[in-house]
């Protein structure tokens, strides 16, 4: 294999595109020989207080993808600095924590407890299809992004990532919000919204009802997504949504996107990270559509 | 943990829509023990999309044997594959279960329950005294009876259509035998099979003193190795374990079926 | 095959909930067998002005779904009128014409000429990836919308749906300008975006650069939204998205929709809605999930 | 037009990737004519969505010949099946060509362009007199030629490699050897081959009266049967024609390639 170019973000050296995405790999501790050839691990998502996650079933599998309601099951914040992040200090990757919350000061919060933290930058997410406890999601909204990521920036110079969501709202407008307040990057996209039912009864297939819909399933609408913003708005993208393959990376990078992350393809193989990256020679992207 | 390319080796059918496949599964095989599965991806292409769990029934070196209900898109697809092609494995996945000696082991399957308590069965019968009860739809659903003859002291059956062995449930059948007869505090029940079996022997109060009870579960998987947090399964202490990381082995006692 | 129930919405009665989805089964002048025997069809999207559609390829596929940039290639209304409607005239069921525009007078326009036709509804597309004379869709916007309906329902007391989108709008806002605005139905959803680049040029694979997503791929989203609207809304809904098997319209029924279009099912084997059919049973759906 | 499930009863391999399929495919063999196509579904799953389509090779009563070369994704699925598999087929698709009479009738073949020609060489070779132009990658893949052999008058090969035939492309093989011979005004030439192909045969300026020239196109489709509007071809006179309906056989005079 042929090594694979530094990719350099603010103060942040990734040594290869490929980033594990949050929910799909743990927090890093499982896989390690794998989690460390990556240019970057994202933790399962956290939050302030410990959540048990919804009833099962939790994944639902569906053509070429599969629905998830996971919902965010987590030991919180303080346990996880307590009993995991110590774990992780080995890591010879990039460490980011996902962070999740239902409202603004959740985040400052949780960004005020990672300021010290040994880790090497922090996601917003602002687009869990699983937060039931607001009507709306925060990433809906493009002011309440600029809320969010401000009130994480004001406490943390850590490298900042805006994880946005295409559901129901034109991630142009979040990603022009996300970067407004300092937010260093910007992950397109999360899950879309789905829903299934048993056929005969109606009765919901995911224990949380509806849940969040990735997979290759969704790659195409995905790269759209990262094609609209990099083509109007400047500011780093970390690509996410199918990707399976290095072809799939190389189509996210030339539709825009700095880095990529891999969520569902480690389900279905926990090697894929892996494997894909094997398979990516050291081409020289430009970014941009030819 | 290992990902490997298997070929098949042999492919056969044991009763209608239920087959058995040896894989040769190369350094998975040699290591992997009662209680553990494997997650096997079928095609390259994306439908079905996620990998599939299968118990593991027996090995035998580097060759590993699977028994299956063709049941949805998944095992469709492998009922099709032939002696020759491949599939990929992953494992060995789950926790062992614990070796024992000198108990009396009662093994409770259900359907293809009887898959992993077959493995589990020769790994305990050289130390240990088993009993088999075996409950199928039908006759022809008893499988693998004349590989559990020698490893058991005695075998009992039943079928819903009461076509051999007790008409019923094997559940009914469990009790009825085995609550007449004292038991020895050296009993441990491995049952194996659809939920609603499970929750009934969980749910019965047991006259045995010091009575180990488990369960082989088979909660939906996402990831199989512990990654996507998909596989929950409810403590009765509150908070969930993992069915593919803390089981699918689990105490009936602490958890909620 | 069991006689499905006949579903009756204003003055219009279904003999079953099955309709041919626009652009994907030509006007209705191919496979007259099938097309006599659904619920309806929809015509594929005629504007007011002739469209040449738009350069090849027009079709990509992808995981469990397709893009399609046909790009509303049709004759225009005068020569629909003159040419192709009196074909149709021996039709035995619901013809409904959908039309397509920049502009809330393109509407007036359409509507005004189709008032006296021998059809039984029209179809408002205010949905369409394809139109690209405009930045945003028409449907992006919930007052658009009930300027578009408004027009259309002055012209002509005629059925009408109006076809939604879900890209970047919650479609919950412009079925409820839709219904203000007096439209009879909403169908939901048209096409999610997407795009697809050669991974070693960057190039896109469609003529038209981006395009619409369909087919099995966005059936769990579309079933979100009709399942979103419908619980919250009371409209009655036309459920499209992903619909391939007798099972899914049950899931599109369970989750609140009257009646169901098949659309890219067609593309794969013309003669899906039939199948569909033969195997839908005559269960008496309730809305509403379990 | 029908959509049948068709038995396979013969399926060899022709060249490295090339392959020869015979189906059971009833009244569809029957009626099927030089220029029609069909469309294929291959499997029940949605990977691929849409069918692929091919054209006639041959046929022989209710059975139907396709050859065809192993590109992607529906391909690869088409060479995994075997003879008693069965597929879904969907056809006549397209315009037949119009037989014709008393012609010279030249045909020029890249690649698995000679599949189609075979079913119009067998066709017209009763009536007319035959020549064919055969450019292939290699020797190996100038297949069919003893097929081909009873029913032409001549036939010249080209290979990129020089393997067999002349090196070079057969579009020049064809101008080279056409063109200083004067050609009778009753010259039909039937070209099916890649796009690059076709392109230069119609852009040349053939010095023979009352020429002829018709192409066989492959453009991608989405339903093979006219309801998606996705397999467009510029008419030069401005405007789209379908190539599955009004196609995929084309007067190269009349269409933008
Ligand atoms: C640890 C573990 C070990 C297993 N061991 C065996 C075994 O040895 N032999 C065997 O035949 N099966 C076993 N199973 C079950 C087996 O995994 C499923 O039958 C299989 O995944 C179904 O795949 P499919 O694509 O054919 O079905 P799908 O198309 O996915 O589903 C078909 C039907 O089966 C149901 N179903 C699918 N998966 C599950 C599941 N995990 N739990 C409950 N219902 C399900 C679906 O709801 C649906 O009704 C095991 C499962 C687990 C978790
Ligand atoms: C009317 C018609 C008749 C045809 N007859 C034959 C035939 O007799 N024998 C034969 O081998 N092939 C024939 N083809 C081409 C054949 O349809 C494609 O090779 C096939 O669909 C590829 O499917 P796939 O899933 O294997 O490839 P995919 O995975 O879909 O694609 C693999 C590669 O092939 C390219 N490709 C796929 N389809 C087309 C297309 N229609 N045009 C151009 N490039 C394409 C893709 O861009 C990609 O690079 C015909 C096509 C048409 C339209
Ligand atoms: C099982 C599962 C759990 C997830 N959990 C989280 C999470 O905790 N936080 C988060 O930001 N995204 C989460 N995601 C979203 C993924 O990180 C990713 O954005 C999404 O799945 C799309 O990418 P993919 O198609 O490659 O999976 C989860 C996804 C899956 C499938
Ligand atoms: C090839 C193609 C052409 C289409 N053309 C139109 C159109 O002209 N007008 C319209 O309202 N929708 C059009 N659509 C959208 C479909 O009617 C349908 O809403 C969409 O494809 C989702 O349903 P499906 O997943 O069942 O295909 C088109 C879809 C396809 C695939
Ligand atoms: S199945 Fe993924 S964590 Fe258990
Ligand atoms: S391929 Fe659909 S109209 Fe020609």
């Amino acid at each position: 294999m042929k090594k694979t170019q530094n990719i350099k973000i603010k103060n942040l050296i990734f040594k290869n595109p490929l980033i594990l995405a949050s929910g799909t790999f743990s927090f890093g501790d499982k896989f390690i020989s794998v989690v460390n050839q990556m240019g970057g691990i994202i933790t399962k998502g956290i939050t302030l207080q410990p959540r048990p996650g919804n009833p099962m079933p939790r994944i639902w599998e569906t053509a070429s993808g599969l629905l998830n309601s996971v919902g965010l099951e987590n030991p919180g914040i303080d346990a996880f600095l307590k009993n995991i992040l110590p774990g992780l200090a080995q890591l010879k990757t990039n460490l980011i924590v996902n962070i999740s919350g239902n409202q603004v000061k959740d985040f400052t919060a949780l960004a005020e407890k990672l300021s010290d933290a040994d880790i090497d930058g922090i996601e917003i997410n602002v687009s869990c299809p699983n937060i039931r406890e607001t009507d709306k999601m925060l990433g809906q909204d493009p002011k309440t992004v600029f809320q969010v990521v401000s009130a994480v920036r004001r406490k943390t110079d850590k490298f900042l990532i805006t994880k946005l969501t295409a559901n129901f709202i034109d991630p142009l407008l979040t990603a022009q919000a996300a970067k407004d307040a300092g937010s260093d990057a910007v992950c397109l996209v999360n899950t879309l919204y789905g829903i299934a039912l048993d056929s005969n009864t109606g009765k919901p297939m995911l224990g949380g009802i509806f849940g969040g819909l990735s997979g290759p399933a969704i790659k195409p609408f995905a790269l759209f997504c990262v094609w609209r913003v990099a083509s109007r708005l400047k500011i780093p993208i970390v690509g996410c949504g199918g990707i399976c393959s290095a072809d799939d990376v190389r189509e996210f990078l030339h539709a825009g996107s700095s880095l990529v992350q891999i969520g569902s393809a480690n389900l279905r193989n926990p090697y894929a990270g892996l494997e894909i990256l094997h398979k990516l020679s050291d081409k020289n992207f430009k970014g941009g559509v030819k | 943990m290992k990902r490997i390319k298997a070929k098949i080796v042999e492919h056969k059918k044991l009763a209608p829509a239920i087959y058995s496949i040896w894989l040769q599964a190369g350094v998975i095989a040699g290591i992997i023990k009662p209680g553990q599965f494997v997650m096997l991806t079928l095609d390259e292409c994306f439908e079905p999309f996620l990998a599939r769990p299968l118990s593991v029934a027996d090995t035998n070196r580097d060759k590993l044997r699977l028994i299956y209900r063709v049941v949805g898109k998944g095992t469709r697809l492998l009922q099709d594959k032939k002696t020759g092609e491949s599939l990929y494995v992953l494992g060995p996945l789950g926790k062992p279960v614990k070796p024992v000696k000198n108990k009396k082991i009662v093994l409770c399957a259900g359907g293809l329950g009887i898959a992993p308590l077959l493995f589990l069965a020769k790994k305990l019968s050289k130390n240990n005294k088993l009993t088999l009860y075996f409950g199928a739809r039908t006759k022809r659903e008893l499988i693998l009876l004349d590989e559990f003859m020698p490893l058991c002291e005695k075998i009992s059956l039943a079928t819903d259509d009461g076509s051999q062995g007790k008409k019923g449930l094997v559940t009914d059948l469990l009790i009825k035998q085995l609550i007449p007869n004292p038991q020895p505090p050296t009993t441990i029940i491995f049952a194996a099979g659809p939920l609603p079996m499970l929750q009934k022997i969980s749910n019965f109060q047991f006259p045995i003193s010091n009575l180990k009870l488990f369960g082989f579960l088979e909660e939906r998987m996402g990831c199989g190795c512990g990654i996507c947090f998909g596989c929950g399964v409810k403590k009765k202490d509150n908070g969930y374990v993992r069915t593919c990381t803390d089981g699918p082995v689990f105490d009936l006692n602490e958890i909620e079926l």
